[in-house]
């Protein structure tokens, strides 16, 4: 139990090697791979079942070194400038490669450590500077537009409008929506006025039925009294209003 | 601590602060008293009024703070502000056409034409200078009504309205396909 | 334009933008060419060397920057917040010495070379804004390529890349050693 939490400081299965490379002050050129194979087993043992992500790249490099292992063990091959290959040579260009950049991250965190001691600003940009509006460069907001454009794009506007059109719908007849007449109404109004030169508002409406012919006729008092055709007098809030004629008699 | 030193410290705790800070907070930093950091704002000042300075110093109740010189405003804007390429899209252009050859004319009457709402175009042609309001209408909610402008005939080149090419040859075509339709009715009967 | 004012200007403008700005956008927004914007922030460098001034100005690859200067530290620290520093973990560390010397270079380099996957390693380092896409590997699935940031370089404390610890002093440790050992061995014998 106690391995699997040392275990997990290893960065992967190349950082395990380095370890028992070191461990075992051992050259890297020449490791023992029989040793260190079977230290490196006794790890991948004790690891956690349950990270395979991890484990299994662990057991990929334990696949390796028991195949470098097992190619130790058998006559040496031979390449094409007939020197003798070492089985271990690739093991060791990537732990070579790995471990340089293991340097290389201590080196920068030793430089991140000193580096930090400036302090910097936030971008803080004048309202005065961000409101800026730049003026409007004509030539190149119009672009090639001219007039004769303008002319083109309206036409094939009106003629766009023409095809809207509904054909068939477009020839049915309208109901119109019944309306008071507002000129019958300042006539009939005006009439009243010179037969009856004072009365009350309220007796003005006796005569009328919807509340559209109401409003429309207190219009029509709002006018006359605006053009001073007569005065009109109310004594108090929602109170009655007299209305009185200045048009003489005829 | 020299003069030198005090101020040095001063404008880099402003420069880091970016907002206002108090002249007590700064006696606090420094570790010195209040006559000193009074002498060391005034030399740092003293120093920023000069050519080779494009800071400066404001000092707002108990408080100072440092800004840029509004004299360099006309550089800031050109490294904060990317200079917009705006042209006609064809929105604003139809809108355009509608409202040069029927102005004076509503918003409302703009998009019963276009089929689309239009009031951001309108209020871009406006933006712009090439439209402009004329007036209202007399009608119920008295709509806004708008026209081009003296900028629109000097960008497209005419000196008046009269000048815009006709919609004649649209009408002509029309009167002619009327008139045929009329000789064949009568020729029906 | 004196060398004086456009120091100015340079001052303003790199005030204001915090972040830093490439000596480009400077000659373009001076309106001045490259000699004298180089001229004018060398005349800057040198007004901040002085005793007076706690700012100071750092050069990242072809962009300037302003900064407080180091010995400012001290009375910072009394005042404004320190910035969180960004403790990367031995994997984040490996990954990115990797990357800082393989630029450009995909996850998949960088994972043969650690011999585990890095993708989280490296996706930590992209949040961390040290690390950075830079575009697409010309090569079957066409996988991305990864390399610094400026805030790397401003973090780590270099100007360039190329200020980066070289990578040969290592080589040549190793290789000292290496040969030591084949004299001891060849003395053995």
């Amino acid at each position: 139990m106690a391995l699997e939490v040392k275990l997990q400081v290893f960065e992967g299965p190349l950082d395990l090697l380095l370890h028992l490379i070191d461990k075992n002050k051992i050259d890297i050129y020449d490791i023992p791979i029989a040793m260190i194979t079977e230290q490196y087993m006794e790890y991948i043992r004790a690891m956690k079942k349950d990270d395979m992500e991890v484990t299994s790249e662990f057991l990929v490099m334990a696949a390796t070194l028991v195949d470098i292992k097992c190619k130790m063990l058998l006559p040496k091959e031979v390449n094409e400038e007939g020197e003798e290959e070492d089985p271990r040579a690739e093991l060791v260009e990537k732990l070579l490669e790995y471990k340089m950049y293991k340097f290389m991250a201590d080196e920068l965190r030793e430089r991140q450590m000193n580096a930090d001691t400036h302090m910097y600003r936030k971008k803080n940009i004048p309202d005065e500077v961000m409101s800026y509006e730049e003026p409007i460069d004509y030539d190149t907001l119009l672009g090639d537009a001219n007039l004769a454009k303008l002319n083109e794009i309206f036409q094939a506007l009106l003629r766009r409008q023409e095809d809207k059109v509904d054909p068939i719908r477009s020839k049915f007849g309208k109901i119109e929506k019944e309306s008071v007449d507002l000129d019958q109404k300042t006539l009939y109004v005006k009439a009243y006025i010179r037969e009856h030169k004072s009365f009350s508002f309220k007796q003005l409406l006796e005569k009328q039925g919807s509340k559209v012919e109401i409003i429309v006729t207190f219009l029509v008092i709002l006018e006359a009294m605006k053009v001073g055709d007569i005065q009109i007098e109310q004594d108090e809030t929602f109170g009655d209003i007299t209305i009185t004629s200045n048009v003489a008699a005829e | 601590m020299t003069k030198e030193e005090g101020a040095a410290a001063i404008e880099a705790i402003l420069f880091t602060m970016g907002d206002s800070v108090t002249v007590a907070a700064l006696c606090n930093a420094l570790d010195q008293d209040l006559k000193d950091v009074r002498a060391q704002i005034k030399y740092l000042k003293e120093k920023y009024e000069k050519a080779d300075s494009g800071i400066g110093l404001i000092e707002l109740e108990d408080s100072i703070q440092l800004c840029t010189k509004s004299e360099m405003y006309e550089y800031l804007i050109k490294v904060a502000k990317t200079p917009k390429k705006i042209t006609l899209t064809d929105a604003l252009m139809e809108t355009l056409s509608i409202i040069a050859y029927k102005q004076p004319i509503t918003r409302l009457d703009v998009e019963r034409i276009r089929g689309v709402n239009s009031d951001h175009a309108v209020n871009r042609l406006v933006e712009f200078n090439l439209v402009q309001e004329l007036g209202r209408l007399d009608a119920p909610g008295r709509p806004l009504l708008f026209g081009t402008t003296e900028q629109f005939l000097r960008s497209f080149g005419v000196k008046s309205l009269e000048e815009l090419p006709s919609l004649d040859a649209v009408r002509v075509e029309e009167f002619k396909q009327e008139a045929e339709q009329e000789i064949n009715v009568k020729l029906d009967i």
